[in-house]
């Protein structure tokens, strides 16, 4: 009997065994939420078992978009894989070339020119601005307000997609960083409308906060809502805004301090409660400090060359050895485990996506709650079904 | 009804009675009632099914200019033949109905939604001699009726014999019950006040002015604005609209009871729905914003049926306005809110109105006492009620990492 | 005109009531009791007594349908005591016996007591009126009903918030 | 934070059974990692998540790395003395030797309360067919919950000790682990007729063409 | 006081149904059919070949089918047959042009890595986004005669990246006919000394630059 067709090996020990409640009162309900639900983000699927309104036991299930990313990482070269990392968080398609482009360099040991880790740096803070802002409008639509947050959240969205296509060629599917720099260099004009776009966007938040951050029904909704603790929230991995509402200042970017992250002065903002609320309300402070580092990186970009003139495009064969590449993605730590073994392709090729690690918890959180709370809970965590089946 | 040719009357003021007069004076005394009762009705429907059409293309449009988009604007001129083309899609699909369903309940859910939702308009005075039905406790006929809806909604809920719609059809119940308490208890001084329950009584003891321009509607007394608040709240939680639309909350349970049912009967309760907005607002406004008079003296030439659709149509627009903004609340929160906040205010309140009509003398001075006295017994539990209700939800300020 | 009218509503208001107890349904058995008592209802109408027949409709088809609904609904989790125990000979008697006693006893009231016939035109009381009388010579009456709906409603929230605690306490 | 050799120096004082050892990386990278026995890995893992110079409390990364057999062929020379005395003759023997196969779980472990660097900890299974079972560090570190599901999902390593062990990505009837270097795809392949290599052959492998006609798509 | 965040929220969705009868900014939408959105000229969508002249777009390929953006194409999409025989190109040399040359449209994501890696400025992105076919297999399967599109069809899509190339290709094509010459020059110059040592080997081809 091979070990796989057996059940798996019973929970012997192991402090984390979830008690669930065993002996149920009542006829217990179970719903299966998704993979086709308005409210689950994509293809992802709850089975929730409920005793009235209370969530008892709450299982997701994952696997609907796996197209298996690695897989095909192994099989292409490393160029190649480049426009596929587009694709995992499909919202944020610059950092995720940046973290891919941050581990292939630290193997490979290529040097990135100022210009390009400037233009890094602005493409990386407008795509966390244009994230945050598309999760505050998911998040309240899935509180009820019928999509007037979510259309003010994409009318500004829209603006910041605007630039990424103007730079690179696609809204969405950028595929902009090469290893050693970026492909092709921002206009001068291209940065004077990132700067009217930064400088208009705080009047933008003050006005969206006054319509939702103050709204006893959003607070009566969301505080007090899926709370979690620091050290929990620790050692499920949890990272980015989540890990940061229950009081863990823990930001890569001040952390590891890649890039040219040092030189900017920004803050870290942390939350106190670790509800709903609180991951929320974080998410919009961040957007006001990634506005400080776009103004003063605006402020001192320089000129130059945008591409490392030793990096070859085609035919790059990195020295065997593994490299461990991460940044600060807006959903959390996004990381990039590279073993190369001297070939064109790579010999292990894999993502730690922040959406797939930050899901652990899910279940802890909902426990207790009602339905309804449990799709502002997933709202509030976040995630980009590409990126956690990859 | 006839009531004596005062002066100043115009023609338009009473064309609408002329013409029915015109069309059924050559008939004998049982058939002449008879058709000037099928007058009435078709008169009812015909405006206001055109008002439904002419709500869901106006919520539409709105909606969308709240959100920076023009709305439905392909079908016709600015989109104005939309509501007909929702019909003809909504009447040409296919009604499905599950296999194991209860099809009698089915088919009767639906059916009586509407239909006590269609017979609620037959109190309510929309000019000066326009009343369908002059009944003596119109306004408890009034909410009678109202009081079927639930009934409607559990079969819905229960015939279609599906998860979701069994545990929507829970919910609705509880809110409906929770706030059928409220919406009573907050038309009580109206009825007190005027000492009758019929509508017309009512609308006539609002048509005096006080100090010769400001017209002594119940709304401008400060038990008369708070009645109207819990009125217009609780109306809200009764036609199932923004932050009480609970039960077809669509990122939860799909569409709630309403998951089973496609086609025409989909079109039956969004069209009951509506009406039920409409009725209430209607009842609103004759309770409240005294019917169909005309808010100054010199306005008075316009036809009454005029100023009661334009109060009806502002009213309308603020549902829609809080439909766009608010998010919705959960089962719990929405019990609580009503049993906790609403019903202990307008007990309150009716405490407020025995004090303002047992103090109706009072001049000077002691007017401004009364007044006074009044607005405290109002605004002191709204403002205790609400710190309790909302303990601890208060928009947090945040530290940042060192 | 109208006595026929008034013959066709009875028969209806008889015939919903009978069929609600033979049907296996038990929620269309439940709705066709609520007919009926609409029926009932219309009645009033008939007498003239507007607020009585709007009242009936508030408090019977508004509240008490929901509470008998309700009632059906959460008890029908134990369907094993709903099978009916097998209809033997001597339960037949007994039932025919229980019923023609009723009948004996509401005929013997209803033919003793001089009752006017044919439809009597009541005094069509205004809604003022009504209330003046309650709150007059009927004030104690009032009272002691007002009395008995708050400790209905106490005893039914004290029960329902024990049976939540014993629930509550169970799985913490 | 101190470097791995004193780690690993640190943790066979602690630990006398376990076999530390440290794997350099060559690559400019430099991240080099601590290879650790099967036996011992659960106690050198809460070690070096509870001591506290170290506090590596947060495992932001678990890998599988699939090592097949390899044929590694060593090239010894051998000088054989010329019988005619002339100059000996200098002959390379190749002697093929053949390594076993292996499945390797990495994990990158952090530390956020004393903010420091990656230390990579790399676990071993026997072999890739029967034994491929390693303890689990779900108990220690919740974060490698799922990804430890995924990789028994992708690669086939066991994770004893597991509270739900279960395949993650996959459907549940899906036999074999698609990340596996020896995987095959299976036949029944959804084919598009795009026109190149080895895609155009395993289509008509998997439809013959009909009738001399176009393969039907 | 309980309700001033809602009455705040009314107040915002109010000034957005107002100012959406008079601000620009609050009414974003561009409505499709009648209005299109203005195409940044660095839009990208679909290959496609770029040819010498309009009179003859298929003649006259820039492309030498040397098979590197075949083999660089992640989604491996673009199919090339190469030519047995040799045709002319813009300066004259005689190159291969690819007999076969497919892309199929419905694997292609436009990741624009082709126009990255080719050597001869030969394909180039397209600003085509109204492609919608009613068929899924035949009409996606481009061939040479859809993909090429002539010289000024580019100038008129990228004008700043095609007068770029062109400055290029121009100054390639002078520096290999100057270094012709002088190889032509140098030939003769050693020609005209009739009893030179035994001539040198003749200069290397002019190879592409």
């Amino acid at each position: 009997m091979s070990p796989f067709d057996a059940s798996p090996l019973s929970p012997s020990g192991g402090a984390h065994v979830r008690s669930v409640v065993d002996e149920f009162h009542g006829d217990l309900l179970e719903v299966s939420m998704g993979p086709h639900h308005p409210s689950t983000h994509g293809v992802f699927r709850m089975i929730v078992t409920l005793d009235g309104e209370r969530i008892v036991k709450l299982k997701p299930v994952l696997g609907y978009l796996h197209r298996n990313h690695e897989k095909i990482g192994e099989s292409t070269s490393y160029l190649g894989s480049m426009p596929y990392t587009d694709r995992l968080d499909y919202l944020n398609a610059m950092t995720n070339n940046w973290a891919y482009a941050l581990a292939v360099e630290r193997l490979g040991g290529l040097a990135v020119p100022e210009r390009a880790e400037y233009l890094r740096v602005i493409l990386a803070e407008l795509s966390r601005l244009q994230n945050h802002v598309c999760l505050a409008g998911f998040l309240l639509q899935d509180t009820g307000a019928s999509g007037t947050p979510l259309m003010y959240a994409f009318r500004e969205r829209e603006k910041i997609l605007e630039l990424f296509e103007s730079l690179s060629g696609s809204r969405m599917m950028c595929n902009f960083q090469r290893f050693g720099g970026c492909r092709t260099d921002a206009s001068s004009e291209w940065l004077g409308q990132v700067s009217s776009l930064v400088n208009g966007f705080g009047a933008f938040l003050d006005e969206f906060e006054e319509l939702i951050t103050g709204n006893e029904i959003l607070m009566a909704r969301t505080q007090g809502v899926g709370v979690m603790k620091g050290p929990a929230a620790v050692s499920a991995g949890i990272t980015g805004p989540m890990l940061r509402a229950c009081g863990v200042g823990y930001d890569i970017r001040k952390v590891d301090a890649y890039g040219i992250y040092p030189r900017f002065t920004f803050r870290v903002p942390i939350g106190s409660h670790g509800d709903t609320y609180d991951r929320y309300m974080i998410r919009i402070l961040e957007m006001r400090e990634s506005i400080g580092i776009l103004q003063q990186a605006l402020r001192d970009i320089p000129a130059g060359p945008i591409m490392d003139p030793k990096a070859k495009l085609r035919g790059f064969r990195p020295k065997p050895g593994e490299s461990y590449g991460r940044i600060e993605g807006p959903k959390g730590e996004i990381g990039f485990y590279l073993i190369s073994d001297g070939s064109a392709n790579p010999y292990r090729y894999r993502v730690r996506p922040p959406s797939f690690v930050n899901l652990t918890l899910l279940e802890d959180l909902c426990l207790g709650h009602t339905i309804a709370d449990s799709v502002v809970i997933l709202g509030s965590i976040d995630i980009v079904l590409g990126e956690v089946d990859r | 009804m006839n009531a004596a040719q005062d002066t100043g009357e115009t023609l338009l003021e009473r064309a609408p009675q002329a013409l029915r007069d015109l069309l059924t004076s050559h008939l004998p005394e049982p058939w002449r009632w008879f058709a000037n009762s099928l007058i009435a009705i078709v008169a009812i429907l015909a405006v206001f099914g055109l008002l439904f059409a002419a709500l869901t293309l106006a919520e539409r449009k709105i909606l969308g200019r709240v959100q920076n988009r023009p709305g439905p604007n392909r079908t016709g001129p600015f989109g104005l033949l939309q509501p007909i083309a929702d019909g003809i899609k909504m009447l040409s699909k296919e009604d499905i109905v599950p296999r194991d369903a209860d099809h009698l309940l089915h088919f009767l859910a639906p059916v009586t939604l509407l239909a006590s939702s269609i017979l609620a308009f037959a109190v309510i005075p929309y000019g000066r001699h326009l009343i369908p039905v002059e009944l003596d406790a119109a306004v408890l006929y009034f909410f009678c009726v109202g009081a079927t809806t639930e009934l409607a909604v559990f079969m819905a809920g229960w015939s279609s014999h599906n998860k979701y719609s069994l545990l929507a059809a829970m919910r609705a119940l509880a809110q409906l019950i929770s706030y059928e308490l409220p919406l009573l208890l907050s038309w009580l001084p109206v009825v007190m006040i005027s000492g009758t329950l019929s509508t017309t009584g009512i609308v006539a003891a609002q048509s005096a002015w006080r100090w010769g321009w400001m017209p002594t509607w119940h709304v401008f007394t400060p038990w008369g604005l708070a009645g109207f608040v819990i009125f217009m709240v609780a109306a809200l939680a009764e036609s199932n609209r923004s932050p009480f639309d609970l039960p077809e909350a669509e990122s939860e349970l799909i569409a709630g009871h309403l998951t089973e049912y496609s086609g025409c009967k989909y079109v039956f309760f969004f069209m009951a729905e509506y009406f039920g907005m409409t009725a209430l607002s209607g009842m609103a406004v004759t309770l409240f914003l005294g019917g169909w008079h005309a808010p100054l003296p010199s306005l008075e030439f316009i036809p009454s049926y005029v100023w009661f659709g334009a109060k009806l149509i502002t009213l309308l627009m603020g549902f829609i306005w809080i439909r766009a903004t608010f998010p919705r609340l959960r089962i719990d929160q929405l019990t609580r809110f009503a049993w906790k906040f609403l019903v202990p205010l307008a007990l309150v309140n009716l405490g407020t109105t025995a004090f303002w009509s047992l103090s109706f003398g009072w001049t000077g001075p002691l007017l401004a006492a009364r007044c006074t006295v009044a607005v405290i017994l109002v605004v002191v539990p709204f403002v205790l009620l609400g710190r309790r209700l909302s303990s601890g939800l208060t928009p947090r300020t945040y530290s940042y990492a060192p | 005109m109208t006595t026929a009218l008034l013959i066709l509503i009875a028969l209806v208001t008889l015939c919903s009531a009978a069929t609600a107890m033979l049907l296996r349904n038990l929620i269309h058995s439940v709705l066709l009791l609520i007919g009926s008592w609409i029926g009932v209802s219309v009645f009033y109408l008939f007498a003239g007594a507007e607020f009585v027949a709007f009242a009936q409709v508030l408090v019977y088809v508004g509240a008490v349908s929901m509470v008998v609904l309700f009632a059906v609904l959460l008890t029908r989790r134990s369907r094993a005591d709903m099978a009916v125990s097998p209809d033997t000979q001597s339960r037949a008697v007994s039932a025919v016996l229980a019923a023609g006693a009723v009948l004996a006893v509401l005929l013997y009231a209803v033919l003793l007591t001089p009752l006017p016939s044919g439809i009597s035109q009541g005094p069509s009381a205004n809604v003022r009126q009504i209330g003046t009388e309650l709150m007059g010579t009927h004030a104690a009456a009032l009272l002691v009903i007002g009395m008995i709906l708050t400790v209905a409603t106490l005893g039914g929230v004290v029960i329902a918030s024990t049976d939540g605690a014993s629930k509550k306490e169970g799985p913490k | 934070m101190e470097p791995l050799e004193q780690i690993c120096s640190r943790l066979l004082a602690r630990f006398p059974g376990a076999e530390v050892s440290v794997l350099p990386n060559p690559g400019p990278a430099a991240q080099h990692s601590l290879l650790v026995g099967r036996a011992s890995v659960r106690e050198i893992a809460e070690f070096l998540r509870d001591d506290p110079l170290l506090r590596l409390d947060y495992c932001s990364n678990a890998t599988g790395v699939d090592w097949p057999e390899k044929v590694i062929v060593d090239v010894t020379k051998v000088t054989t003395p010329d019988p005619a005395g002339g100059p000996p003759k200098v002959s390379e023997v190749k002697t093929e030797r053949l390594q076993p196969g292996y499945l390797e779980v990495v994990y990158h472990l952090y530390s956020m309360e004393l903010r420091h660097g990656p230390v990579v900890l790399r676990t071993r299974t026997v072999n890739r067919t029967d034994q491929a079972s390693v303890p689990s560090l779900t108990p220690v570190w919740r974060s490698a919950e799922f990804q430890e599901r995924e990789i028994f999902d992708l690669f086939g390593v066991v994770f004893e000790g597991h509270p739900d062990l279960r395949r993650i990505l996959m459907w549940d009837g899906f036999k074999d682990h698609p990340m596996r270097r020896d995987y095959v795809e299976p036949e029944d392949y959804e084919w598009e007729p795009t026109p190149h290599g080895d895609l155009v052959e395993k289509a008509k492998r998997a439809r013959p063409p009909v009738k001399g006609g176009e393969p039907v798509a | 006081m309980l309700g001033t965040g809602l009455l705040q929220g009314l107040a915002v969705t109010a000034k957005n149904f107002a100012g959406s009868f008079h601000d620009p900014k609050r009414l974003t939408t561009v409505e499709y059919p009648e209005k299109k959105s203005v195409i940044p000229e660095a839009f990208r969508n679909f290959p496609f070949l770029v040819s010498e002249n309009a009179e003859d777009p298929m003649g006259t390929l820039r492309c030498v089918a040397c098979q590197i953006c075949e083999k660089e194409c992640p989604p491996q999409c673009i199919y090339i047959e190469k030519s047995k025989d040799k045709k002319p190109d813009a300066s004259g040399k005689m190159q291969i042009y690819p007999a076969v040359f497919r892309i199929d449209s419905s694997v292609c994501m436009n990741c624009q890595i082709c126009v990255e890696v080719c050597p001869f400025d030969a394909i180039k992105m397209d600003h085509v986004y109204e492609i919608a076919t009613s068929e899924r297999f035949e009409t996606l399967l481009l061939d040479r005669h859809d993909l090429a599109k002539p010289n000024s069809y580019f100038h008129q899509i990228r004008p700043l990246e095609a007068a770029e190339v062109d400055g290029r290709l121009t100054a390639e094509r002078k520096a290999a006919e100057e270094k012709a010459k002088a190889a032509a020059l140098a030939k003769a110059a050693l020609a005209a000394k009739p009893a030179a040592p035994a001539p040198a080997a003749p200069p290397k081809p002019p190879e592409q630059a």
